[in-house]
């Protein structure tokens, strides 16, 4: 273990390299909190006019007719274009929010901080890594705007649909290949940052500031890191091979004697199932990136508004490790119908099923942590009981779907599009708004209103619940996701509910404002914030807020506590971990 | 929306776009009969199960369109043009309807100028899905969902392009896009006529999907009528 | 749990770039080179994953005859990893653009097998162990170019006096690993290619 | 608030498990061979998972409930026994839960995918395409023609690229937009792709199984309700994939025969 102090830059004075072009990991945290906040609205809307169009699809949508007179000419949306905002929703969603707020946003601005250090350890290459993100998102963008527009292959871009070119449909020419390079280009950028977060966890913890000492936030953004590392390095390449395919006339992915579009494909030899494997080694581990630091978030308010610590910390960390290396071993659970070897379904089904022990280990930690807790119920505290609710909920469902037997019928329904959305959507969700509830005065300097933030925590509360739900339902009766419109028989009694999920998210989606507005008002005109308005333990309280440039106004803290030290009698209840001893 | 089931009979009759105005100078015409020689390919039952409204709009079920024939050896649905020898007439300016009605394309082939304007509408109470497989001119693929406003288009290039639907495989068209507007396609009885021919002498050109194509040279005089029969050879398959 | 030996309080300057051992920053280059190392090996592990699956999905796997120039341009970089060796132990400059020339030969000479394929019309899209051969090699040639890059900047610095050992022996590592990495891909390719 | 809380979670927990419970929304009549032991295992996950959902929810709501901040002078009290009754009580419960599921669901499995078809099974071709899928039956010489990727043709109809010209065993396949097959007649299914990933899916037979282009997957089983069903796709593979569907229509043995005996004679 080494000490702090090291990559200090001088605050430079140009206003383009303070707030643009800034090497200081907390501009650039903030960037990517801004560009995921950008990324969840686009990606929000699309989710409206999807579930609009799946409640009442031949009604137009006003306005769209004029936004994409192609895709929905008179408003009306056409297949086509409900799978382009499909994959485009999931793309945006799953990269751009679920990767870039809860890790490479908070990560950013909070880890520095968390272990006492100036700035990350490759301060340039981090503000590359942002800098390539963004790119990398304006190019998904511009799929709207080129050609045929986005692609329409889903996030996970099966082959030889996402390899064939424009036979197989519009935006499948260049929308798709705008795609793979926005992803290839995300996942160099989330490299550089995850590369960056290992270093500063590992060479720039301050003096005192053992691993042990580390706090849960910081642990589970090092380990989703190290996940990261391995995840993005496997979708890099395999993005390169189906950009090949897709350009240069290369067979990787697509197999021979495909006709599509009356046309004879000049592809030999390649395997579908190829990228399906390499898309799910990263993907399933994708998962654990969007909702690892969710779980540090967690684990690091709880006991803040708990007042106590959180039960079993060493357990908790023991049980991330276990996640982080359970989560290369389950990828196959996503393809047990996908025409693998059926032998291997019973092998991945065990360790997908083994993962949920750690998983269920976290949750009661949680709630063993309430246990004689004297709970203050802030918006942050009750976005992190939230996020134990939601969580549970998704992770439950998991169980059919990580055994072969239950996912036969389960695999292609909307039971899964509810697990997901649960477990990493709405959970990792919870713990982003649980975080910027939390972390906001330290980020802004400004208090957030407890008020607004209370009734956009019950009215989303209830709202996701209304969504997701009812999705579990539909998924048993049989119905089948990504579909465009209902028109089999069978689907016809499951349109009403459709129509309750539609009329939920849409409410749901609306109390979003409410949640904007606050961000906003509070960003101009919120109450000052002081040091450490939270009564916590960890070092980014021990500084002003928001913190000056190089953290720690030159003098490196240096811990003497854990970051779990609540409870204790006295006028105050808690120990700071650069108090003194 | 209008019905044009048979608006788009009298198009594949139509030689030119007979617009308003003085009346023309006197004009030729070629009429005749396209027949078959050889053995057709077998005409097969088109299953579409999967529309259940398409199978109900059809008491007697669809045959495959690819090889229409009639009494006396007649083929349906040929394109029958001028390919050399047009001395210049009035772009066609009448709108091509085309329509996709019971699961078919209705004509299965149409045939226009170049940069002719042409309407698609969508008639049946499902999504359709319209695929002209280009090479020549812009290869386009657009859905056109029921109520979705009709698509107006034009082709720039002459082609003959296959049409598809990509959600209903068995729905397959042409549109036939030629430079002249002196053009006609064959009716059921295999018979087509253009009209508004300056006396000259023509290459006049029949194209069939299957069947290939076939030319003749025809001199038209004044105003006289000129009979110029095809025989196209069939292959069985 | 707050039992950790705390080490003795640190004396360094805020930006440290002196020649003695042991400062954080230096340390800081290091670990990334590892760090590099490791995801450089699991994007190569993956692409030698996806040739395992391809040579078995498709019957169309020929092999493919690997250019002789290869193994003069593996001696090269070899080479290159031993004067860069020698450059940093000493700390001298000589060794040090004996590595740049090197290495550069090294890509130069890549390029000319490149061409040497393509002459026999083997093509990235011919077949695909032609696709693997370019995807790993031009992969690989990009590494070794970041790496040349990498060793521009130690040779800045150490002309500018201001270069730590750990630096360089970050760099170093970095180029020691890319010649591995070689080694590796031209067993790979000469056995599976 | 934190009673709020307890009430809100216990209302969302207690209604979303009654609505299970009930079957309100539920899976279709089961009309497969196989299809019960997967309803029994969904039953015993979905009683298994619902007691630990319910549970937990109402563990986080009471003692959300019960330790409030009504109380700020109390001093806290930790969990009793700490971390370890948690990891003990998870490990267990879930170990002893996937222990038990995967023994049953694995067997289960293996009945589906991993047992040869019944001898003497009924052969079907299947070709997927964008959007529809077409089966195949041998007729009279009870062989296939062989597939050809460069004759196949929507336009006249030759989804499977069969050679008529050449080869003799294609001219008397029967080839229907339809899934139509005897009651308690063993099926062996094999799932052709022409374009992309499609997957078959039908309810109330409990299958599905992603076809992927460049392989042949085999798929059997066996239907014990007569009636006409729907298969739809559930393998997105573009613009047409909610469309992509077919019927399977389970006919008696005698209907059966009379159906492929009047196609035979169509050809």
């Amino acid at each position: 273990m080494t000490h702090g102090v090291t990559t200090a830059h001088a605050q430079p004075q140009s206003f383009l390299r303070r707030h643009v072009f800034s090497v200081d990991h907390k501009v650039i945290g903030r960037q990517y909190l801004d560009l995921a906040l950008v990324a969840v609205v686009t990606g929000m809307v699309l989710s409206w006019i999807m579930r609009f169009h799946l409640g009442w699809p031949e009604t137009p949508v006003p306005g769209l007719g004029k936004l994409a007179p192609t895709g929905a000419a008179g408003g009306v949306i056409t297949p086509e274009y409900y799978l382009a905002l499909m994959t485009m929703h999931g793309t945006i969603m799953v990269f751009f929010v679920l990767t870039t707020a809860p890790f490479a946003g908070f990560g950013n601005f909070f880890l520095p901080l968390h272990v006492g250090a100036e700035d990350m350890a490759f301060p340039r290459i981090n503000m590359m890594s942002f800098w390539v993100t963004l790119l990398a998102f304006l190019v998904l963008l511009s799929a709207f705007f080129i050609g045929d527009g986005p692609p329409l292959s889903g996030w996970t871009a099966y082959a030889p649909l996402s390899a064939v070119g424009k036979d197989a449909g519009p935006g499948q020419g260049v929308g798709q290949t705008l795609w793979a390079v926005s992803i290839a280009m995300f996942c160099v950028a989330q490299l550089l940052g995850s590369l960056n977060f290992i270093a500063t966890t590992l060479d720039l913890r301050t003096r005192g500031m053992s691993l042990a000492r580390l706090p849960f936030a910081t642990w589970a953004w090092f380990i989703t890191s190290v996940i990261g590392l391995i995840a993005f390095a496997v979708l890099m390449p395999a993005c390169i091979l189906l950009i090949l395919d897709r350009v240069a006339g290369t067979s990787f992915f697509i197999p021979a004697g495909l006709v599509i579009s009356d046309r004879l494909q000049p592809h030999a030899g390649g395997s579908p199932l190829l990228w399906q494997h390499l898309f799910w080694f990263f993907g399933h581990p994708e998962v654990y990136i969007a909702i690892l630091p969710g779980f540090g978030i967690v684990s690091q308010i709880l006991p803040v508004f708990a007042r106590k610590p959180l039960l079993g910390p060493r357990v908790f960390i023991v049980c991330l490790i276990a996640i982080a290396f359970l989560s290369y071993t389950v990828w196959g659970h996503h393809m047990f119908l996908s025409g693998m070897n059926p032998v291997s379904a019973t092998l991945f089904s065990v360790p997908t099923l083994v993962i949920t022990i750690p998983a269920t280990i976290i949750c009661l930690l949680w709630i063993g942590t309430l246990y004689g807790a004297r709970l203050r119920f802030t918006a942050a505290a009750l976005f992190a009981l939230g996020f134990v609710s939601v969580f549970v909920s998704g992770g439950i469902s998991g169980f059919f779907l990580a055994q072969p037997s239950t996912d036969i019928y389960l695999h292609g329904t909307y039971f899964v599009v509810a697990h997901f959305h649960f477990v990493m959507g709405v959970a990792a969700m919870f713990g982003i708004f649980a975080g910027t509830y939390f972390w906001f005065p330290k980020m802004f300097g400004r208090m957030m209103n407890e008020t607004l933030g209370k009734w956009h925590f019950w009215l989303t509360f209830i709202g996701v619940y209304c969504v997701f739900m009812p999705m579990h339902y539909l998924g048993l009766a049989g119905n089948v996701r990504r579909y465009s419109a209902f028109t089999d028989d069978y689907l016809q009694p499951l349109i009403p509910l459709h129509r309750f999920i539609t009329i939920a998210a849409l409410f749901t989606g609306a109390v979003q404002l409410i949640f904007l507005y606050n961000l906003i008002r509070s960003r101009l005109r919120g109450p000052v914030a002081p040091a450490n308005p939270w009564e916590a333990t960890t070092l980014e309280w021990s500084t002003s807020s928001p913190p000056p440039h190089d953290n720690f106004g030159g003098h490196p803290p240096v811990v003497t506590h854990g970051p779990n030290e609540f409870g204790g009698a006295g006028p105050r209840d808690y120990v700071m971990q650069a108090e003194p001893q | 929306m209008v019905k044009k089931e048979e608006g788009s009979d009298r198009a594949l009759h139509r030689g030119i776009g007979v617009g308003g105005g003085p009346p023309p100078p006197p004009a030729g015409t070629i009429s005749g009969k396209v027949t078959y020689t050889g053995t057709l390919p077998k005409v097969r039952p088109i299953d579409m199960s999967k529309e259940p409204n398409c199978v109900t709009q059809h008491p007697t079920p669809v045959t495959t369109q690819d090889a229409v024939t009639g009494p006396g050896n007649s083929v349906r649905y040929v394109v029958v043009y001028v390919s050399a020898g047009d001395q210049g007439a009035p772009a066609a300016t009448d709108t091509v309807h085309y329509d996709q009605k019971g699961c078919l394309y209705i004509p299965h082939v149409a045939a226009m100028q170049v940069h002719q304007p042409l309407e698609i509408f969508n008639d049946d109470p499902h999504s359709h899905n319209i695929h002209p497989l280009a090479r020549v001119n812009p290869e386009w693929n657009k859905s056109q969902p029921k109520g979705a406003p009709p698509i107006r288009t034009a082709w720039d290039q002459p082609e003959f392009i296959p049409v598809k639907c990509n959600v209903h495989p068995w729905m397959h068209g042409y549109f036939a896009v030629l430079a002249t507007s002196h053009f006609g396609v064959t009716d059921s009885t295999g018979e087509f006529s253009i009209t508004g021919l300056p006396a000259g002498t023509y290459t006049v050109t029949a194209w069939h999907e299957r069947f290939g194509t076939k030319s003749q040279e025809v001199t038209v005089g004044g105003s006289e009528t000129k009979t110029a029969n095809f025989v196209l050879t069939a292959r069985p398959y | 749990m707050s039992t950790a030996v705390l080490p003795p309080a640190p004396t360094l300057p805020g930006r440290s770039v002196a020649t003695a051992d042991g400062g954080p920053e230096r340390r800081v280059a290091e670990t990334g080179v590892w760090i590099a190392i490791g995801t450089i090996s699991m994007s190569f592990a993956a692409l030698t994953s996806a040739l395992v699956v391809r040579q078995s999905s498709g019957a169309d796997w020929q092999h493919l005859h690997l250019p002789a120039l290869l193994y003069v341009n593996t001696l090269v970089l070899l080479f290159s990893s031993m004067t860069l060796e020698l450059s940093r132990r000493r700390l001298g400059s000589f060794g040090l653009h004996a590595t740049l020339i090197l290495g550069i030969l090294f890509l130069v000479g890549q390029g000319l097998a490149w061409r040497q394929l393509a002459a026999q019309n083997l093509h990235l899209a011919t077949g695909p162990s032609s696709a693997f051969f370019y995807v790993f090699t031009v992969l690989h040639a990009l590494h070794v170019l970041g790496g040349l890059g990498g060793l521009g900047l130690v040779e800045r610095r150490l002309a500018a006096g201001a270069l730590s050992r750990t630096t360089f022996k970050a760099a170093a590592l970095y180029w020691h690993f890319m010649a591995l990495l070689w080694l590796y891909l031209l067993a790979l390719l000469t056995i599976r290619g | 608030m934190g009673k709020l809380f307890a009430v809100v979670v216990t209302l969302i927990a207690l209604a979303s498990a009654t609505i299970f419970a009930l079957h309100i929304w539920w899976v279709p009549p089961d009309i497969s061979t196989h299809g019960s032991r997967i309803d029994r295992q969904l039953n015993e996950t979905m009683v298994v998972a619902g007691v630990l959902f319910v549970g937990a929810q109402l563990a986080l709501a009471f003692f959300v409930w019960r330790f409030g901040a009504s109380a700020t002078a109390r001093p806290i009290k930790s969990f009793p026994g700490g971390p370890t009754p948690m990891v003990v009580l998870a490990t267990v419960l879930v170990g002893a839960e996937i222990l038990v599921l995967t023994l049953v669901g694995s067997k289960v499995w293996a009945d589906v995918y991993q047992t040869p078809p019944a001898p003497g099974a009924l052969q079907i071709e299947m070709q997927a395409e964008q959007f529809a899928f077409y089966f195949r039956y041998a007729g009279a010489d009870g062989r296939f023609g062989a597939m050809h990727p460069e004759l196949m043709n929507d336009a006249s109809e030759n989804f499977f690229g069969l050679d008529l010209a050449n080869d003799t065993t294609a001219r008397d396949d029967i080839v229907v937009g339809s899934l139509v097959i005897p009651v308690n007649q063993p099926i062996v299914l094999r799932m052709h792709s022409k374009d992309v990933n499609h997957s078959f899916y039908v309810p109330e037979l409990r299958i599905q199984q992603d076809i992927v282009p460049g392989l042949v997957i085999p798929l059997h089983f066996t239907a014990t309700t007569p009636g006409k069903y729907e298969l739809v796709c559930t393998q997105l593979c573009g613009l047409g994939h909610y469309n992509m569907r077919a019927f399977v229509e389970v006919k008696t043995r005698s209907d059966f025969d009379q159906w492929l005996k009047e196609k035979a004679a169509a050809l």
